[in-house]
This record gives C-alpha cells, sequence and structure tokens, in this order.
C-alpha cells in the first residue's frame, strides 16, 4: 500500500506539505465562508441571548445546567486529542506519530478556545464574567476558591497556555522555512513567528529538551483539567453526580473523543489536502486501535458507575438511572452505548472492517456518541433532584442548539484557516538533518 | 437575654399546615417575586420562593396528600456556599444564607447543589405592567435579569424589626420578627424565632419530638424544622 | 418646643423631594407636592375590610409611598402617593385574628391591576363585545337615570338590581335605592352565599345567618360536605379554628373525620377521608344517627323531637352505607369514636349543593343535638345575628340587610328573565350562571344593562353602560362578618387616593337617585356601625371614629338557644339530570380557595398559585380518576371533552389519584370570556354545561346535580404543572 | 455601587446656599428631617421651604423662583446628588448613622462651606467599606444587600 512518509524524498515532503499554504481554491474559501457564517449565526443567537436573558435558553429549575456545560464538557474533552495523544507518542518515541501530532496539537487548542467559552456564554450576567478572575480590587473582594468553577478556571487556563507554547514549539523550525521565501506579508508573519530561528545546534537542542518538558507537564495538565471537569460534577451533593468514578471517567471519555477527532480530522485533512501518502492507513490502523481500547475502558467505567448505582438501589440515585436507562432520557442512553461501544467494536475490532473509511466512520459515531453521553451525565441528574416535586424535563431550544452548531462550525473554519497558514504536518520532523541520531 | 447573636430559625408544623397556600401569596407580596404569564409558566419561569410540595399517599380509597411548604432552610452546612465562586452566596453572621444579587453572575451552581431546590433563577428582567409597580416593597431590591434568588427568611423584616427595637432601645422580643409566610399563616402552622434563645418559641418546637429536619441525612443542618403530623 | 418640632408640627409635608430620574440631562417630569405627608421608607397600617368572599376579614394594609406619573392638565407630572404594599389580617379581628388567606392578599394585584377600568365607559359595539368607549361621569349618569326613570314610570318591577351575597354598606345602598324606585328587592346572584347553611339553621334551630362550629374547642369532629379549609363559609377563621384545634391544646390533638365525594384541603388535612358519593351526604349522616343511638352514644337523645328520632332509628345503615359507598365496618368504628369523644362535632355544610343538601345540614344539627354540643363549647354555635329577638344586631340596622336571607339562584335567574334595566354589583352572573340558564337572553333583551364592576368582566360585557366602582380599598365601607359568633361590623376608611376616574358605588347610587328625583338617603358606614355602639355591650363612650381607628367592631353578643321547629328528616336521594345511559359520570364544579367563584382568575399570583389537587397552573383540569382515565386514554394534560345535556367543555385532565371513580370534578375559575388579561378566553367553565337544576326548597344553583360524559379531545395544549410528580415514591426503585 | 453622577452645582433649578442657612443657625435635621428616625434623610418639601420665606427674603429673585414652585404647587425639581438607583441593589439606612453619632459630614463633606447642594464625597463601596471597617462596624453583605 502507501509507503511510509519517512522513505519519501525531504524535497518532495517540503514541497508537499507546504503546497497547500500557497493556494486557496475557490471551494475551500466558499467551505470557510459557510463555516464563518453559521459560526457568526451563533454569535449573533448569543447576542440575543445576552440581550433577552437566559430565559431564551430551555433551562428551567431545576434543570439549570444544559447543552451549554453538556458543549463545554465535550469541547475540553476533544482538547485531549491532541496533546495527550501527541504527548505520549512523544514521551514513547513512536516514530509513525510524525504526520499526526500537528493536527492533534492544533485541535487541542482550537477545541480550548471553544471550550472555554462556554463557561462565559452559560453566565447568567457573562458581561461580568471577570469577577471569576482573581485580581485586586479596592473592596478587598476575591473569588472563592472553595468553588470547584475557580479550580476549573485555573486549570483551563493553564492548559490553554500550555498547549498553545506545545502547539508553538514545534512550528517554530517550519515557519523559519516557510519565512526564507514567500510572499512578502507571510515573510513577515512567519520571520516574526519564528523568532529568529537560525537552526543551530544549540537551537535545535533546546527545543528538543523544550518540547519533551512541556510534553511531560502537558500531560500532567491534560489528565488534572479533566478531572477537574469531572469534579464541578462529582464535588455537588447531586444524585449520580456524586461519584469517585467521575475523575478518572471523564479523563477516560475526554482522551476516547479526542482520538475520534483526531482521527475525522485526519480523514478529512488527508482528501483536502491531498496528503493520502502522509496519513496512510497504518496511521488510522493504529489510532483506530487506540479508539477500540478506549471505547473498550469507556464501557468498563459506565458499567462501573451504572452498576454500583443499581445495585445499590438508593432511591434518589435509583430515580436518575431510571431516567437515564428506563425514562425519559433512555432513548439517548441507549444511543450513547451504541454509537460508543457497539459501532466502534464491529467496524474497529473486525480487522476487515478497520479501514480507512472505517475508522473515520466509526471515530464520526464516537463524536456523536460522547456529545451525548455528557449529556445523559448532566442533565437527568439535574432533572431528577431529592425532592421530587421539582423535577421538570428539559428541552434545548433554538438558541442552545445554533450556538452548539455553531462551535462545531468555528472550530472547521478555525482549521481551514490554520491549515492555509501553517502546514498540517511538521516538515522539520522528516528533514534527514539535525537529528539523525535518533 | 444572655446571647447576642441571633441564629434565626424557623418551625413548620405539619399537623397544622392545610396547603392553602396563604404563605405563597404572602411572599409574593413582600418580596416583589416576578409576575409571570401563561407563555413564560410554560417554560418554567415562575419563581416561589416558598412553594407548597404535595405528594399523594395510597390508592383509592385510602388516599391522603402531603402537603409541605418548602422554602430555603438556611441550611448551617450549606451546599450552595461553597461551590459559589464569587461569593455571591454565604452564610452571614446571624446564620442567614445570604444572596448578594449585586455579585451574582449566574452560574447557577449554588442552585444545581441545593438538595431543596429552592433556589430561583431571574430568566429575564422581570417586567410589571403598570400601575402594578405601586404595589412594590420598598425594603427589597428588585432583582435583575441573570441572578439567582431565594427565600430571605424575610431579612428586610429582621432588619425593620431590629432597627424598631433600636430606636426605642429595648431588646426583639420573641416572635418580635415574622417574616411574611409567618405572619400570614392562618393555621398558625409556620413559628420563627431566634435559635440561640432556649427559650424561644421555635427553639421549644424544634426540640418537639415531631420535629424533624429536610433531607437531615444529608448532613445540611437546616434551620427550617418540620414537626411531623400526628397520628 | 425647639425649632425642629416646629417644623414637623407645622409643616404637612416634609418628604424628600428626590426630583429628577437620576440623570440631569433627562428630561424632568414635575413632582406635585403632595396631599399628605408619606416620609419614603417609612411604613403606615391602616385597618380595612377585606371583600374577596363574604367571611369579612378585617384587615391591615401596610402603605408606604409610590411614585406614579400621570397626566394632569395636558402635563405629564409625576405624583407622590400613598401606595398599598401588603395587604394583612388586623389582629384586632376575631374571625382573621391577623392573619389572611391567599386570595385576600391577592386583592392589592386588583387595586393595581393594569385592566382595571378607568372611568365610565358606554357601548360602542354589539351587546357581549365587551366593545366600550369613554363617556364623561356626566354623560353616563344621565342616560342612565334618564333611561332608570322611564322604567320607573313604566313599570317599577322591571328592574332587576343583580348583587353580591356580601352584607355590608354596599348591600345597604342598594336595597336602598331599589325600595327608592319601588323596584324588587335586589336578588343575589352568587353560588357562594351558603343559601342552604342558612335555611337549614333556620329550619332547625330558629337561627338567623351561618352558625358557628367551634372547632378550636372540639375533640373529635367530623365533617360532612364542608370543605371549611377550602373554599367555605369563612376560610381563614376555620384554618385558625382548625390549627387551634389540631396543636392549639396541650393534651388534646382534635381528629377530623371528611366525608366528601372530593378530596378537597379539608379532606386532604383530615385524619381520614371517607369519599362519599355525591349527594348521598343525607344518608351518611341518617346512618351516622342511627348508628349513635342504636349504640347509645347519643347523650342528649331527649332533646331530639320525636319523629326525628324515629326517623333516625328506622334508617337501615347497611343500605344508606352501601348507597353511599362505604364499607359498613369502618363508618361503625368511627362512630364509636365520635359518640365517645369529649367533645364531639358534626360539621355540616354543602360545598356542593345537591337537590337534597338542605336536608343533610338539617341531619347534621339533629345529630349536633342529640350529640348534646348546641350551644356548647366545642359545639354548633348560635351565629351573632340569631340572638333572641328584639336584640338582634341586624333588625336594629335600618331595613335590614339582605344576605343574611337566603337569596336562591333560581330566584336570580327568573328575576333577570323579565328584566327591562338591569343593574350588576359584585355579581357576575353570565359567568356564575349556567347558560341554560338564559342569563345572556335575558340581558341581551333587556333595555339597559349597567355593569358597576371594576373590571369588563363576562357580565360587564354585556353592558350598556360600565360605571365603575372604586376599588374597596379605596372607598369608605363597613362589611359585617358572614359567620361570626359577635356581633361585628369590619370598617375601612379609605386612605389611598382613588387611582382613577372611578366612584364608589354608593354615591353613583345616591346621584342617581337624585337625578331621578326618587327619595333616597345616602349609606355610610356609620348606617351599620351606629346601631352596633348603641348595643349593651358595646364599651360606654366608644364612638364611630374609635371603630373606624381600629377597623372594626365586635362586640358579644346573647347567647340564643335554639328554638326547634321539629321539622321532619327526609331521605330523599339527590337527583341527578341527564339519562345515566349516555352521560355516565357525575361534574362537580367546585369553589376552590383560589379563584371561590371565579373571582379571583384575573390575579397573576393567584393563576400562578399551583392547584392544591392537580398542581397546575395558570389553567384548571378536570379531575378524573385513574381507572376512568386509563379506560379512555387520556394521561396528565391531555384534553377531555365533558359533555352535559346542556353544553360541553374542553380542558385539560388531571389523573387524581384520589377521585371518587366516575366523579369527574373541576375548579370553578377559568373560561371566563372577558375578565381582564389574565383570565380572558382561557379554558373551560365548568359551571357553563351545567342543567338548571336548584336545590329542592332553597332554589340555590345544585352544582353537583349535572350528569356528564367524557371522552379523550386530544393531546396536551400547553397544560401547565408546577410539581409533576404525584407521590413521594420514585419510580424506578427496584423492589 | 456607585453614586449618580453628580449634578454640578448651576444645575439646581435654585441656588439654594447651605452655608447661609447653616450660618444663621439652622441644623441639618431642621430640614432634612427624618434622618434620624426613618431610612431617607428627606429633603424638604416646598411647603417647608415657604414656611419662613413667605416673608424672609420674598423679593430675592431665587426666592421668587421657590415662591413660584409653591404657588404652581410643584415640588423644586432639585437634582439628586447622593443616593442609590434601585439597580444599585443597596440599602442605606441613616438612622443608624446618626444613631452611632456619625457625623454627617463624614458623608457628604462640610456643608458650612457650600452653597447648592454637590458632590463632595464619592459614595462608593470602598467608601462604605473604609469607615465600617475604621469603625469596627459590620462587614456583612447583607447589611446594605439584599
Amino acid at each position: 500500500m502507501a509507503t511510509a512518509p519517512d522513505l519519501l524524498p525531504y524535497d518532495r515532503i517540503r514541497a508537499d506539505l507546504f503546497r497547500p499554504l500557497s493556494r486557496v481554491s475557490r471551494r475551500y474559501m466558499l467551505a470557510t465562508l459557510i463555516f464563518f457564517l453559521v459560526g457568526a449565526a451563533g454569535l449573533v443567537a448569543w447576542g440575543f441571548q445576552l440581550r433577552r436573558g437566559m430565559g431564551v435558553t430551555g433551562l428551567q429549575r431545576p434543570v439549570f445546567w444544559g447543552v451549554y456545560i453538556v458543549d463545554f464538557v465535550f469541547w475540553i474533552g476533544i482538547s485531549h486529542a491532541g496533546t495527550l495523544i501527541s504527548a505520549i507518542l512523544r514521551l514513547t518515541d513512536a516514530a509513525w506519530r510524525k504526520p499526526v501530532t500537528r493536527a492533534a496539537e492544533a485541535i487541542t487548542v482550537f477545541a480550548l478556545m471553544i471550550g472555554g467559552m462556554f463557561p462565559i456564554i452559560h453566565l447568567g450576567r457573562a458581561w461580568l464574567f471577570y469577577w471569576l478572575l482573581p485580581y485586586p480590587n479596592s473592596r478587598l473582594l476575591w473569588p472563592n476558591f472553595r468553588s470547584p468553577l475557580l479550580w476549573d478556571l485555573t486549570a483551563i487556563v493553564t492548559y490553554v497556555t500550555g498547549s498553545v507554547i506545545y502547539l508553538y514549539l514545534p512550528l517554530i523550525p517550519d515557519m523559519a522555512q516557510l519565512a526564507e521565501h514567500n510572499t512578502p506579508w507571510r515573510r513577515r508573519l512567519y520571520g516574526a513567528l519564528s523568532l529568529g530561528w537560525t537552526g543551530s545546534d544549540r537551537e535545535w537542542h533546546a527545543l528538543e529538551r523544550a518540547m519533551k518538558l512541556m510534553a511531560c507537564v502537558i500531560l500532567a495538565v491534560a489528565v488534572s483539567v479533566h478531572t477537574v471537569v469531572a469534579w464541578d460534577f462529582a464535588m455537588a451533593l447531586a444524585p449520580m453526580w456524586h461519584s469517585t468514578i467521575f475523575g478518572p471517567y471523564f479523563v477516560a471519555g475526554a482522551i476516547f473523543s479526542g482520538i475520534a477527532a483526531l482521527i475525522v480530522a485526519m480523514g478529512i485533512l488527508r482528501k483536502v489536502l491531498h496528503l493520502e501518502s502522509y496519513l496512510t492507513r497504518r496511521h488510522f490502523d493504529r489510532l483506530a486501535k487506540l479508539l477500540l481500547l478506549m471505547s473498550l475502558l469507556w464501557l468498563y467505567f459506565t458499567m462501573a458507575e451504572n452498576l454500583t448505582v443499581w445495585y445499590g438501589n438508593e432511591p434518589k440515585e435509583m430515580a436518575v438511572f431510571g431516567a437515564r436507562t428506563r425514562g425519559a432520557y433512555a432513548p439517548w442512553f441507549w444511543t450513547t452505548v451504541f454509537l460508543n461501544f457497539v459501532v466502534p467494536f464491529v467496524l474497529l475490532g473486525i480487522r476487515r472492517l478497520r479501514t480507512i473509511a472505517g475508522a473515520t466512520i466509526a471515530s464520526a459515531s464516537v463524536l456523536t456518541g460522547m456529545w451525548i453521553e455528557r449529556f445523559i451525565i448532566v442533565v437527568p441528574t439535574l432533572a431528577n433532584p431529592r425532592l421530587p416535586s421539582a423535577s421538570s424535563f428539559y428541552r434545548p431550544t433554538w438558541v442552545e442548539a445554533a450556538i452548539t452548531v455553531a462551535t462545531f462550525a468555528a472550530m472547521a473554519m478555525l482549521f481551514m484557516i490554520f491549515a492555509k497558514l501553517f502546514p498540517m504536518i511538521a516538515v522539520w520532523e522528516f528533514q534527514p538533518h539535525p537529528q539523525e541520531d535518533d | 437575654m444572655t446571647h447576642t447573636q441571633h441564629r434565626w430559625g424557623m418551625a413548620i408544623d405539619l399537623d397544622r399546615c392545610t396547603g392553602c397556600a396563604a404563605c405563597v401569596v404572602a411572599c409574593h407580596a413582600e418580596n416583589n417575586l416576578p409576575v409571570s404569564t401563561p407563555e413564560l409558566a410554560a417554560e418554567g419561569r415562575t419563581a416561589h420562593w416558598i412553594r407548597i410540595d404535595r405528594y399523594y399517599q395510597g390508592e383509592f380509597p385510602d388516599v391522603k396528600v402531603k402537603y409541605m411548604p418548602v422554602l430555603c432552610q438556611q441550611c448551617d452546612e450549606a451546599p450552595c456556599e461553597p461551590v459559589c465562586p464569587v461569593y455571591a452566596t454565604y452564610h452571614n453572621p446571624e446564620g442567614l444564607n445570604v444572596q448578594v444579587y449585586n455579585r451574582c453572575v449566574g452560574t447557577f451552581y449554588c442552585a444545581n447543589n441545593c438538595p431543596y431546590t429552592v433556589r430561583y433563577f431571574n430568566w429575564f428582567a422581570p417586567q410589571w405592567p403598570e400601575p402594578l409597580p405601586l404595589q412594590h416593597n420598598p425594603d427589597v431590591a428588585i432583582r435583575p435579569g441573570g441572578v439567582m434568588e431565594k427565600c430571605t427568611f424575610c431579612i428586610q423584616r429582621i432588619k425593620r424589626s431590629k432597627e424598631d427595637a433600636a430606636q426605642e432601645g429595648r431588646p426583639l422580643a420573641d416572635g418580635e420578627v415574622r417574616p411574611a409566610c409567618v405572619q400570614s399563616c392562618p393555621a398558625e402552622a409556620m413559628v420563627f424565632g431566634d435559635l440561640n434563645d432556649p427559650e424561644s418559641k421555635v427553639s421549644r418546637l424544634a426540640g418537639n419530638g415531631r420535629a424533624t429536619k429536610l433531607l437531615e441525612e444529608l448532613g445540611t443542618k437546616p434551620k427550617v424544622f418540620y414537626l411531623h403530623k400526628a397520628t | 418646643m425647639d425649632r425642629r418640632d416646629f417644623f414637623k408640627i407645622v409643616s404637612t409635608a416634609s418628604a424628600g423631594a428626590l426630583a429628577g430620574c437620576g440623570n440631569h440631562t433627562g428630561k424632568v417630569i414635575p413632582l406635585l407636592v403632595p396631599e399628605h405627608e408619606i416620609v419614603p421608607g417609612e411604613e403606615q397600617w391602616h385597618p380595612a375590610a377585606c371583600t374577596e368572599c363574604a367571611a369579612g376579614c378585617g384587615t391591615l394594609v401596610r402603605v408606604m409611598e409610590g411614585i406614579r406619573t400621570i397626566e394632569r392638565g395636558g402635563e405629564t407630572v409625576r405624583q407622590r402617593v400613598a401606595a398599598i404594599k401588603k395587604i394583612e389580617g388586623n389582629p384586632l379581628d376575631p374571625i382573621s385574628g391577623g392573619r389572611l388567606c391567599a386570595r385576600g392578599q391577592a386583592s392589592v394585584q386588583s387595586l393595581y391591576h393594569p385592566d382595571r377600568l378607568r372611568g365610565p365607559m358606554r357601548r360602542s359595539g354589539e351587546r357581549g363585545q365587551a366593545r366600550f368607549a369613554a363617556v364623561s361621569w356626566e354623560e353616563a349618569l344621565g342616560q342612565a337615570a334618564d333611561e332608570i326613570a322611564r322604567q320607573c314610570g313604566a313599570d317599577p318591577l322591571g328592574i332587576v338590581f343583580v348583587a353580591g351575597p356580601e352584607p355590608g354598606t354596599r348591600s345597604l345602598a342598594i336595597q336602598r335605592f331599589t325600595a327608592a324606585l319601588g323596584a324588587p328587592a335586589p336578588v343575589v346572584c352568587s353560588i357562594a352565599d351558603h343559601a342552604v347553611e342558612r335555611r337549614a339553621a333556620d329550619m332547625v334551630f330558629g337561627w338567623k345567618g351561618l352558625p358557628v362550629y367551634d372547632l378550636a374547642r372540639a375533640h373529635c369532629t367530623l365533617s360532612v360536605g364542608a370543605d371549611f379549609l377550602g373554599g367555605w363559609a369563612s376560610p381563614v377563621y376555620y384554618a385558625r379554628q382548625f390549627g387551634a384545634f389540631r396543636q392549639g391544646r396541650s393534651n388534646v390533638r382534635g381528629r377530623l373525620i371528611h366525608a366528601e365525594s372530593r378530596l378537597s384541603l379539608t379532606a386532604a388535612a383530615a385524619d381520614r377521608w371517607l369519599p362519599l358519593s355525591p349527594g348521598s351526604e343525607v344518608q351518611f349522616l341518617a346512618a351516622i344517627g342511627h348508628l349513635l343511638l342504636d349504640a347509645r352514644l347519643a347523650r342528649n337523645t331527649d332533646a331530639l323531637p320525636k319523629q326525628v328520632a324515629a326517623a333516625f332509628q328506622s334508617a337501615d345503615p347497611g343500605a344508606l352505607l352501601a348507597s353511599c359507598g362505604l364499607a359498613e365496618k369502618r363508618v361503625r368504628e368511627l362512630v364509636r369514636e365520635l359518640g365517645e369523644s369529649e367533645a364531639p362535632l358534626v360539621l355540616a355544610g354543602a360545598s356542593l349543593v345537591h337537590t337534597n343538601s338542605l336536608d343533610a345540614v338539617a341531619a347534621s344539627h339533629y345529630i349536633n343535638l342529640m350529640l348534646g354540643n348546641v350551644g356548647e363549647p366545642g359545639g354548633v354555635l348560635a351565629p351573632a345575628s340569631a340572638a333572641a329577638p328584639g336584640r338582634r344586631p341586624h333588625d336594629s340596622l335600618p331595613d335590614g340587610l339582605p344576605g343574611q336571607q337566603p337569596a336562591p339562584n333560581r330566584a336570580a335567574a327568573e328575576g333577570l328573565a323579565g328584566a327591562q334595566v338591569v343593574l350588576i354589583d359584585s355579581a357576575n352572573p353570565v359567568y356564575t350562571m349556567p347558560r341554560s340558564a338564559g342569563v345572556r337572553d335575558a340581558l341581551a333583551r333587556a333595555k339597559l344593562v349597567i355593569a358597576l364592576g371594576s373590571f369588563t368582566d363576562d357580565s360587564a360585557a354585556w353592558a350598556d353602560l360600565l360605571l365603575p366602582d372604586h376599588h374597596p380599598l379605596e372607598s369608605a365601607m363597613a362589611v359585617v362578618p358572614a359567620v361570626s359568633r359577635q356581633l361585628a361590623a369590619v370598617v375601612s376608611t379609605p386612605f389611598v387616593e382613588p387611582l382613577y376616574d372611578t366612584r364608589a358605588v354608593e354615591s353613583t347610587l345616591a346621584d342617581l337617585a337624585r337625578r331621578i328625583g326618587v327619595e333616597y338617603s345616602p349609606v355610610t358606614p356609620r348606617d351599620i356601625v351606629e346601631p352596633l355602639l348603641a348595643q349593651p355591650s358595646a364599651a360606654g363612650g366608644a364612638t364611630y371614629d374609635d371603630v373606624a381607628r381600629q377597623g372594626g367592631i365586635w362586640l358579644d353578643a346573647p347567647p340564643a338557644e335554639p328554638r326547634l321547629a321539629g321539622v321532619a328528616l327526609e331521605l330523599a336521594s339527590a337527583r341527578f339530570e341527564g339519562d345515566p345511559a349516555q352521560y355516565p359520570f357525575l361534574f362537580q364544579p367546585y369553589l376552590s380557595l383560589e379563584f371561590h367563584d371565579g373571582r379571583g382568575a384575573n390575579l397573576p399570583w393567584l393563576q400562578e398559585l399551583p392547584d392544591p389537587a392537580s398542581s397546575s397552573i395558570w389553567g384548571l383540569p378536570v379531575e378524573i380518576d385513574p381507572q376512568t382515565a386509563a379506560k379512555l386514554r387520556v394521561a396528565n394534560g391531555d384534553m377531555v371533552r365533558v359533555e352535559s345535556p346542556h353544553g360541553s367543555l374542553e380542558a385539560p385532565a388531571y389523573v387524581h389519584p384520589g377521585a371518587v371513580p366516575g366523579v369527574a370534578s373541576m375548579a370553578i375559575g377559568d373560561g371566563h370570556e372577558h375578565y381582564s388579561r389574565y383570565a380572558s378566553g382561557r379554558g373551560a367553565n365548568p359551571l357553563a354545561i351545567l342543567a338548571p337544576v336548584w336545590e329542592k326548597s332553597t332554589g340555590a344553583l345544585a352544582l353537583g346535580a349535572t350528569r356528564v360524559r367524557l371522552a379523550r379531545a386530544g393531546g396536551s395544549r400547553g397544560w401547565i404543572q408546577f410539581a409533576a410528580p404525584d407521590r413521594e415514591e420514585r419510580p424506578f426503585g427496584r423492589r | 455601587m456607585v453614586a449618580r453622577a453628580a449634578a454640578a452645582p448651576s444645575v439646581q433649578p435654585i441656588a439654594y446656599s447651605h452655608k447661609q442657612h447653616l450660618a444663621l443657625g439652622l441644623e441639618c435635621l431642621d430640614c432634612h428631617s427624618s434622618a434620624d428616625t426613618s431610612a431617607a434623610a428627606t429633603l424638604p418639601s416646598v411647603r417647608k421651604c415657604m414656611l419662613c420665606h413667605a416673608k424672609v427674603a420674598a423679593s430675592n429673585p431665587e426666592i421668587r423662583k421657590l415662591a413660584a414652585f409653591a404657588a404652581n404647587h410643584r415640588e423644586i425639581p432639585w437634582q439628586r446628588v447622593y443616593g442609590f438607583p434601585p439597580e444599585a441593589l443597596v440599602k442605606f439606612p441613616h438612622a443608624p448613622h446618626v444613631r452611632a453619632s456619625i457625623a454627617c459630614d463624614r458623608c457628604h463633606g462640610d456643608m458650612t462651606k457650600a452653597t447648592t447642594a454637590e458632590l463632595q464625597v464619592k459614595h462608593t463601596m470602598g467608601t462604605c467599606l473604609g469607615c465600617h471597617r475604621q469603625y469596627k462596624a459590620t462587614e456583612d453583605c447583607a447589611a446594605c444587600h439584599y
């Protein structure tokens, strides 16, 4: 089948990977524009929400957290694609990772940017979001560090900072190359961004060490971020949220959806940017196996979570469990199991079906399934509070739908712009020179 | 008067309560609760700082109905308090679980973490057709859209009574402070007072054999005591 | 006196003229110098009277500063007004005791209601369309006076004044007005005037007025057919009594057994509820009487008239209880409990009037008689109005008071049928009378219809002239409480300026009488209060001003011994209109605590009060038992068609776990054609489809005498439940 | 949170002089008469002004303006200088502060030198808290925000 990209001549690699940057087709422009418009529509919906009030959402007592929080958890989960996978692979020196890491790191940064907006979108008085930040003020008012939301804010800000650095570092050598022969504005852009990289040994070593260090740091931060996201729920005194399993469960789910996002992104990039010889079946196969592993892990956690609740038979928890598995939300719960387990198990477990298409389809299924899974975690608990008389049912409105759809469009748009500014695969990693020693 | 600090509490005798909802309207009138419309109500936008929970028990013909007024339990270990990232809800020195509207940014976390679901959100900026605003109680804030609100134990009445007593240079008497719900209750099912005063009526009722607390097992230490129906 | 006090005394106005709207670049609306001193932030409490039902609670009204913007002389000005913030009970009033029900407290919303009539109006569309154009009082009163005078000349009997049941200055004024015109006495058109209870007390004990049940001192109470904690005679008074009955005594906890065909608020509060078949109250009470006599638990049998005792004795409890749908064994246990109690009490009423309700209430009085509690502590007590002749308070009142006599609905329907000129005040006959009673036709036929209320309601929509009344809180008035052991009048003096160009009905009637040129002496609260001040039990030297200051007068009434007339006990079965084969269900429209006879429906606070049975807000359902619901395949919120031989309605269903099988109940309140933005055109009026069946001897509308059939009429149409689950137990627990 | 924007002295409808009145021996409470008993200090009604000014200095053009308002049955449209709009969600009762012997000038500046009302002390939460801390008064949020 396809040759390993490492075996291709470096000039060809360079040409192949830099080519998408120099040309923007009309269809590409159009697609970007459409995504922009959908994203802008989401902003309009948000503007409407800011103007009218949170009542334009389907949120109602007692379901105070809904689609926005689902989106938040989902996108923060997707962000684990990224960095976590690339960091693990980098640390374990898996050579096949080379064409995969940049896309993964970009997903992380964009997913975090998008996910990080939701806590603000979701605020009753979003314009006061800065009150959550600790800043000096004459009234000596500080935010409450006992609140998991503050931990969350801290973790996410750290993670965003870390992942931007982590995306940026391996871009430096590529940008230095791009600054050489290019249109004037691009020369200026890449020149500035490459921070005067000359390619000296000292620089290579510094970069190498920085990336190793960041890979270690980002791993720890990524695990903690999603644990803290899980604690937003687990620290609450709500049935089926107040659970010790939530930290690892959310981390596993995040990596699961992250890998799926990466596969989907690769599947699309491969076609759109004509990277068939770089993103080969081998890459998909390896990632698919990883995805299958995570699917099984997800199933294990889901069972562990639900089985203990069912066996314990505590009435308040059973109300939520029942709503999930047999009541109003049951169709969604079982859809989740189907999309997150049955589909990937069949498509990825059977070698014959584990093709590029198969892996992409399974990943899309997992992405959908994981979004719904987050809904199933967030909503039924709130809809079935401890005092039954306050029970309710939550139905999102068009505003929430518009903003959710807009975030997907925004992701696509950011990714498409990124792909036209930076090579989607780190070119220098294929360079025969400076690190022949590895 | 051996104590200087008050610790406000309430006792609700379910053997007296008839579920007549006088307390609910009293609360609406006292606390400037937004007036809903059928459209808003259909979206779950009504607010009732005190509500009557109603449950049927048994099957016909041996059906019973249980009515139970539920308001903010003013927990000593309130789950809503630690989760607020901006200290918009906190415990004040008199044991009240206070909601500061100015500070609230609307994360909803407090409401999620309230096991009694007694927190209500201002989904929209409230509107009153003219001349209904003439009825507004000037002692109580008109809450803007986007903030959480809940029962305050009629803090404005506590303050007014304390101010009256201070003007007259005397201590507060037991029963002098009456939140609107307590004041209105025809069956006198609700009693309000100082739990730090062992002789107060509410302290004595809290020690009654029928007294329990709602969801006591969660360790929230509510300051509302329910006296269960005697048989 | 220091300088400061001088200022305080001399100056009538001191309040902070906080002019401007903060931003001095904005247009400054001038602020008028206020009439009275109101310090911002300071509260005043004024006594007033509640007129939301006939109970006549004394209230205290909290008044504080309010600023409103008005047009004056073509200029927009701001006016500092005394605004009513809250209504509470008057602690001096023995009825309310400082407490107040939901409806009484919500009545401030009708004062500041956005759709209150702001001045007189004249019809500009067809009758019933509720299209009106503003006119001046001069013009409106002129037209009214002309046409009434013309009718007076032709046939004064064609003038019908439809009034509410609340006795007081208002009813006195109306009575004087009709008397002055030579017209028939005003017809009270209400489904809440308790005509049956009044007649029964008169018939058995010779008492005028509603008997008072001394619940607080009873030990065991059997209540039959009276939802005394819900929409019955004096809800605040009885709720207070109930609280004391239950937990007001250190050694006794009152036990309440409640028999009613509906799981009402009273049934819910009771220790045991006996679900009666509708209309079987008299059979039930006859069986109780028999069982008490049988078990020798009636301690005062001798007092019972011979033929009544015989009637009880000859009753067959087994058959009777079977017709009530009750198990005999259980009832026997309860009878023993009642009979052995130190202070037993039977409290019967006709919350749901049936054709035989009078017999039931009469039977209950005889049972109280045999239990020996009549006039005793913890028993049934004579109303103040039943005091010995010559000392009866209302005898000493000028002209007596209407509403103290039962005023049958049938008479109202018949009176309206031939009316040429109709005046309507404090009543809404188009809403409260069944369609089959022909009220609309009568109003359409009349030459002139005048409505005196504050709102364009269902009946006012048929009027030619609207002469809007002040809100009660803007009026001087006196009200006589319906259930009272004291000789009482609650007095309200106006302390807020009328908001709009309205006039008190008393002054409108005086003005009309003057224009018509008939002898009429205007009514003031003094007309009610001064005869009471002349009573021997009144405190010496007390003046009308003292009474007005404390919000009323409450005097001990001399005890009234029952004067037994020995009326026989009848055991007629209730009659139901409609063929049982075609109309298999019984229908019970009932008066709820929130909406009473439907008049509470225009207030948003009451609309968003969850219905105690179904927890629905902004809409009332038909309550159906679970088996029937299963048969009809309806779930909560599904629409149900209720069809009687006289009409049909569609309303959301509530599958009520406590509904008596085969009986559909529905609270009255929805289905106003016109009644402000909050009530117009929403839901269905259960009264509309009733058959014109009347209680056989009083002529009260038999609310529960219509058969219906039920059918599913489609899925949910926006039925809103505040608290959805009926049960505390969770549905998904493993057993 | 923040007091309303100050009105410049010139925009007040009448050139009232605090200085002059205080120099005549009047005290704050003479005109702002419920400061020690009530939440609001209150501004005097035009009627109260006219108690003296019906005779005193009646020919002064500013007093004529005053008389015109009174004759017209209109309050003087003073521009508000202190106070909180309802949306500030804060309550300030004067009486307890007067009872605690906090001098008026602590929050309103030295009016013996001022003519028309003008903003001399900015009322922010910082100002309130600073004083409360100094006097060890309550720092409970619900003391003012409810």
